[in-house]
């Protein structure tokens, strides 16, 4: 029941050392996200956060989602800083009795993070330009479905 | 009052620093941005479109409306794209 | 694009390695599907399968899935014969350049896994008796909605 | 025609073999089933309730109807509870 921020790339299977353990528990989902190259020009991307505000929106979506599907176990890793085309950005972990809170809960925090955690993404192009991504509608539909 | 006032993204981009320290009167968000929005502009162009602004209060997501009586720090910052 | 029937143990984390790769790659999804104990006294599942038909049915499922969600990797690792409580079962992994086509491959196998591939569970209780576990209409259900 | 009938979970063992080759005219997989059933109690209690018991015809699934011209291997078992 964490969440970190962090510049360092971090490693899946560490992180899910002693995760979520019990008789009780029955499924494990993770979310791992990968700096895409969408124009086929792009370098990195460089992603903002505010120090403070963030590390506490992620506990506190961790902790809600945790109420909401009963988890026994939730992790939240996400980095800031640059990072290159094919690095891992974040991850999410959830363990739950049933498969369906694990996914339910997996998402419930993509779509918040996607959409509601203090983090701005900036393209950094092969030429070294940069352009601030854009909020996407398609982000906040996701959102509203919870 | 005295406020911390911190920027994220373009917004800190257009206005050329990350935070400042100000005195203020403003009761709300809205009162601050019209305040700030008076200054320069540099801070006329990072306000100019406001359905696109993300503001929080005391590091709590807040909207125009938000009363500022007894805050320290006010972000202002486009929407989120994290994950 | 590979699935793989087995009695040892997986490592969730080798399963990744060189997992999805691609500049267009945005998105992983794992779930692990671990042995639970619901009655408090079960120390083990024994898992059946139909050597043959069973490969046959993880490779099908899963090529559907990778044409269905434009899949760009997929995985799914099932093990069979005694498994004690705390033990995984299997793991699914998706690959695809969005988040929302990751997590419904992901959840999509699992349905089908769970309902239609040709496995069978027997409950081992701690006084050595067994018991097969009768199909749950939830999963009937989970399945109908793709 | 020889078919190679294999049973899995419950059926196996209420049958008693996890497989046996047959010599059968069947044209049906229904067809196939009331010869099994007829052959003695244990094969009856195996197919007694049939809404219990899947089937798959060359390692596909397949419903009582399915035709049984060309087959080689039938299996019985019940609804699968993999994952």
């Amino acid at each position: 029941m964490s969440a970190r921020l962090q510049t360092a790339p971090f490693d899946l299977a560490a992180e899910l050392q002693g995760f979520g353990t019990g008789a009780d528990q029955g499924a494990q989902v993770t979310f791992t996200g990968i700096v895409r190259d969408d124009s086929g020009r792009m370098a990195a991307l460089e992603i903002e956060h505010y120090p403070g505000m963030t590390e506490r929106a992620m506990n506190d979506y961790g902790a809600e989602a945790a109420r909401r599907f009963g988890l026994i176990d939730w992790r939240i890793v996400h980095r800031y800083g640059r990072l290159e085309v094919g690095e891992a950005i974040m991850m999410v972990a959830t363990a739950a009795r049933h498969r369906a809170a694990a996914f339910e809960a997996a998402e419930y925090l993509m779509d918040w993070l996607k959409s509601r955690a203090p983090f701005w993404k900036r393209e950094i192009a092969r030429d070294g330009t940069g352009q601030w991504v854009e909020a996407k509608d398609s982000d906040e539909d996701a959102l509203a479905r919870w | 009052m005295t406020l911390d006032v911190l920027y994220f993204a373009w917004l800190r981009e257009r206005i050329g620093a990350p935070r400042e320290r100000i005195e203020t009167g403003a009761a709300t968000v809205r009162d601050l941005v019209a305040e700030l929005s008076a200054r320069d502009d540099w801070h006329a162009a990072a306000f100019a479109d406001m359905a696109a602004v993300r503001c929080a209060v005391d590091q709590q997501l807040a909207d125009l409306d938000a009363p500022l009586a007894g805050a320290r720090e006010v972000a202002f910052f486009p929407p989120m794209t994290g994950g």
